[in-house]
């Protein structure tokens, strides 16, 4: 398989998706230029009537996927940064999430939202923020974070190609991130967790970007003679409670790792899931690896001490282990 | 002098069917402000009396498939638009046979098979939904174009004037209908408003104009020009109905307002004349100006009165609402 | 004790506010005449320059807010429902939020929102929701949610006396509901829980409008011999995490009941909590009774078996109790 | 003709110290853009060059106790209203000493203390705040008043409708002050937007005027009149300076748009001249018209240059941004 960048395997996806059914339209501030480089190239090859770029006007934008949807069209949008989304909440929380309902299921509405989220390049407080748990809390809407090239080609495929309004964050500044991208047609099933690194003694779910932190410390817990599970959601709507259960079972102990705040968090949720579900074979407290409640500042030194790093994913795994454990 | 000889029958039968649209949301209004005041339905109703000219001058000229999106108050454009009495009854009753299968109510009436994109508890709300739709419309090339009802406490909403914007950046098929009652809510919108709204439009140098919107025929002569405009591909228009809501602004109003006014019941019975009532006011022209007589007129309450009769039969011995839909329709395919 | 609606508490509270301190200043959709009631009569007395209607802009009130607050004044905003609050979401999560923060704390942000959130009126999906996850998640931002007259009263007063923005959520159509109100100035402190009903066998977590019903269960429970203690946390943010935690200690076992939306809510974020922090002190799975993830219906059949009931509560309890207990 | 026998000699000294100020700010963005390109910024950085005119020749005329907001490109508005350069280059640094020590970086400097409620990067987020500034300085009734930068793009968000709305209704002390650089980020603004912008503010009715925004002295000329229009209670105003942006929308601009591109270099260069330039251009005035020398102008720029070197040095020399500081600054009183 070759090898892609990340926002590669994103615009190539677009390129696939746009080709195959010409009712998918894609439209936002600057995608014609393309700020992320995601939509780069589209326009040369489609023209203004499939991608388009937008006034800045985002509670009217997400308004008109709406109406778009309801028109019979696909619906691409590009929110640019994920605190872009609040500025075009309304139409998410009061339309778009709640419409097939309203209606007693008439509305169609294939909307695909884009955000880059996350922080870890001093775009202090408004440029940075993970909104997945707000947009999780709403309903009606799916909420896909892929983590690595391959999954960035296939949820999003899928989410294009489906009937619902999903949101798809991609993860700010992992442009430069290879990793190994099926050629041709790849779709990623929604809901369905993915086992990023085999293990038995502690479970590590990790959302998004905190994928590589994850993994760097499971090598390190490795190296102390802990065997971590990493386990990559994926999708947080749907989300894979089966995948985690079944890690739980096989390890007894779960850490949950989020780049959002920790107050009513992805983390959280998978926790609260945890202590009811798999509460039966919890050895440990479950520990949430979260950033504080508090925005993201700008000085590098500040955003970075507030991230949740390897290290203290490696240290929320290695407190819960049985002392015999980590002294063996 | 009889003016009979002068007048096309053609001309006669589509005011006389002007005039029962207008009826039939008078009348099914009036059901409804008589059971919410009686506490047979579930939420409450915003009703439209009074603006009825509005709703059925706009939706007269419209075909089935293009889109309109709607308010709060919003049975009368869901009913001039050819959406069906029963059904939204059903509706409102909460039940099964609900236009929306019981989970939207009043302030939701929808019938995407006729192009009502829905009535809209938020304010403001349908103005973009119905600049994306005008936008798969200029997609699709069909000639379709979308109406957006709002009122005019929504021109208020930053929404309307980024519709606008786009709207008029991309030549949009949308005809911004501003329904000007004056109010908003229990605050006089006047008290709260800069300017002219028309002049918002006007901003941005795209087709506006304001009719007295209780008069149908003068709402037909404006709105069909600016049909004509947003068809042919020339971009957006705007159009401002005044108008006055009779009813208060929800029913029960009395028991929200504790005992406080925003208006006297002289401003609203004002408005209740022979001259200014839609209504009344029409039915004395197609007297004078047509063919029809008194007895035309009657024929067409009486024809009113029976599909209201039926409707609210119908709603009645509509099943409950089914207590699985949200798990199976929130999405499709997909459970939430 | 006088005894006052819930309502009634709210405006007399507010008067009282306006009283003491004329940089009090009320804005919002409608509030001279008062939809809700809780602002009726201020108009009369305070005149427009400290109350005064605004017309339909929630985008820009939110904004406004800081902005009166930065100038030196203490804000109350009404939002009437919850669900505007998202209309006026973008200067919430990226303005008020963060700009202590932002500004290295140059700025004070006495402000004050209130809006009526919850469902149980067939007002549909656009007019219930309870947004208070999605608020919480935010940082920045305190989160009151009195159930009680009392708390209704102590709680606004101390938001609106605080130097943070605070969203006072209020229970809609809890007007008729009476209680036991102090007269003259009472202040609740933020982040105390209260203890409604003391119990030794279960911890039922009660969030706002869930008091009534968790309580109404708790009685049922103690007819099939349950001990039920209910907890009122009042405060989302600050969080009597300790009170939790004492409660949890002394039963072993916890229900959360919240009105939000499951996923990532209020009830995922405590039942977390008392999975980490509240580990050793488990007996039995945390339960959550929360609404389901989806709109609000109309129908009020539909509405009902979606609701958090006093039959559910009551059921989650029992059913983590163990067999013994259950039918001894 | 030796002109010095006809010129005030306040009037020179004001005059010198607008060129110093649009120099300042000119040579600051200078070394931040040289800082941003060597990669020793921990952020990216918006510069204003090219706009100096607007943010001097308005802030000139304001009082310490005036608001102002700004936008993402804020640190030429910051200057101009008095804003510190060492608090200014150590935040953008990342440091302690930063006037938001460290927690905003160049997109949120503020300084309270002066009025000025900081830069912003949600495009149009200034617009409700000063708004709300306006209503606080009008029932104070100290004469303040709130002047709200914007740019051409922001003008597309509904916020500035609704800002314009409330103002207008209810007469606040605000300028809108949209600096229309005919760019959004990499769009042509004009694509994305319908009709004229100043035409939005006249539907309001409001002072509304529009000026080079590249000439000082025109900007000082309509301003002041906008500013005695608001500080008498006469309510909002509108005062568009029509500028240029001559740096990419960001530092590393070229890396964002990997070979594409919005504009020529010759439509850049076509600003650079010294009848366009901003700064050139009112040197050339102060030559000509003032009793001002050569000499004079290069003192200034020494000036200019040793306090940009020196703002560097403080940043430099300013520890880290303090760790702990979210935890105790994002609640007052209270922990997060
Ligand atoms: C976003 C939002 N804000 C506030 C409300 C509450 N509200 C319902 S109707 C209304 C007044 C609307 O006035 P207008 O648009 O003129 O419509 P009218 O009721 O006169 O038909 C308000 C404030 C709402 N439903 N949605
Ligand atoms: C709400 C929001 N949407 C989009 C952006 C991304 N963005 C930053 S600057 C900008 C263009 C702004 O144009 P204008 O207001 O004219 O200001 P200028 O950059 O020309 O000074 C955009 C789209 C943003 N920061 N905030
Ligand atoms: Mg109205
Ligand atoms: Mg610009």
């Amino acid at each position: 398989m070759p090898r892609k960048r990340y926002i590669q395997a994103i615009n190539e996806t677009l390129f696939q998706e746009m080709e195959r059914d010409d009712k998918v339209i894609l439209i936002g501030e600057d995608v014609e230029l393309a700020i992320f480089g995601d939509t780069r190239g589209l326009y040369e090859r489609f023209g203004p009537s499939r991608i388009r770029n937008t006034p800045i006007c985002e509670a009217t934008l997400t308004g008109m996927a709406v109406g778009m949807a309801a028109a019979g069209y696909r619906v691409i949008l590009h929110m640019m940064f994920s605190n872009f989304v609040y500025t075009g909440f309304d139409a998410i929380a009061n339309q778009m999430t709640k419409l097939r309902l309203m209606t007693g299921g008439q509305m169609e509405l294939p909307i695909t939202l884009i955000a880059g989220y996350g922080g870890g390049r001093a775009t202090a407080a408004q440029h940075s923020d993970s909104p997945h748990p707000v947009l999780m809390n709403l309903g009606g809407m799916n909420v896909l974070m892929p983590a690595t090239p391959a999954d960035a080609k296939g949820l999003l495929a899928t989410a294009v190609r489906g009937r619902n309004p999903s949101i798809y964050l991609e993860a700010s500044g992992r442009g430069g991130d290879s990793g190994e991208v099926p050629d041709g047609e790849y779709l990623v099933p929604l809901g369905k967790a993915a086992i990023a690194r085999e293990g038995t003694d502690v479970t590590i779910v990790a959302i998004g970007t905190m994928l590589k932190p994850a993994l760097a410390a499971a090598k390190k817990l490795a190296e102390e003679g802990i065997s971590a599970e990493v386990l990559d959601p994926r999708c947080l709507v749907p989300l894979d409670e089966e995948a985690i259960l079944a890690s739980l079972a096989k390890t007894g102990r779960l850490v949950v790792v989020d780049e959002a705040r920790d107050r009513c968090s992805a983390a959280s949720h998978i926790a609260a899931i945890a202590a009811d579900r798999g509460f039966a074979d919890l050895k440990a407290p479950v520990k949430r690896v979260a950033f504080e409640n508090v925005p993201m500042a700008y000085a590098p030194n500040v955003e970075a001490a507030y991230f949740p790093s390897a290290e203290r994913i490696a240290a929320a795994a290695a407190g819960i282990m049985t002392k015999a454990k980590v002294i063996s | 002098m009889n003016q009979l000889a002068n007048i096309d029958t053609e001309r006669d039968r589509n005011w006389l069917a002007l005039y029962e649209n207008m009826l039939l949301i008078r009348r099914a209004e009036e059901r409804l402000c008589a059971e919410a005041q009686a506490g047979t339905l579930p939420g409450t109703v915003h009703s439209y009396i009074g603006q009825e000219a509005s709703a059925v001058g706009v939706c007269s000229l419209l075909r089935e498939d293009d889109y309109i999106t709607s308010t709060h108050r919003g049975h009368g454009h869901y009913l001039a638009k050819g959406g069906d009495l029963d059904a939204m009854f059903a509706e409102i009753w909460g039940r099964a046979d609900g236009i929306c299968k019981g989970m939207g109510g009043s302030m939701h009436v929808a019938d995407v098979s006729r192009g009502i994109l829905g009535a809209n508890g938020i304010v403001g709300g349908g103005l973009a939904i119905s600049t994306g739709a005008a936008f798969g419309a200029q997609l699709e090339g069909k000639g379709k174009i979308a109406v957006c009802f709002f009122g005019d406490g929504a021109a208020n909403q930053g929404v309307f004037m980024e519709s606008m914007n786009i709207a008029t950046a991309w030549s949009l098929p949308v005809i911004f209908l501003c329904e000007n009652n004056g109010l908003s809510e229990f605050t006089v919108s006047s008290q709260v408003t800069g300017g002219d709204l028309i002049d918002r439009a006007r901003a941005f140098g795209m087709f506006a104009e304001q009719v007295d919107g209780n008069d149908v025929i003068a709402v037909q002569e404006v709105v069909a020009r600016a049909i004509d405009h947003a068809r042919a591909g020339n971009g957006p228009c705007y159009v401002e109905t005044t108008t006055y809501r009779i009813r208060g602004h929800l029913e029960a109003e009395d028991l929200f307002l504790g005992g406080g006014r925003y208006r006297t019941p002289e401003e609203i019975a004002a408005w209740q004349t022979a001259e200014r009532d839609p209504i009344l006011r029409f039915a004395r022209r197609l007297i004078e100006e047509t063919g029809l007589s008194e007895s035309d007129l009657t024929a067409v309450e009486e024809a009113v009165a029976g599909r209201v009769e039926a409707a609210v039969q119908f709603a009645n011995a509509s099943g409950p609402a089914d207590v699985e839909l949200p798990r199976r329709v929130t999405f499709a395919d997909q459970q939430p």
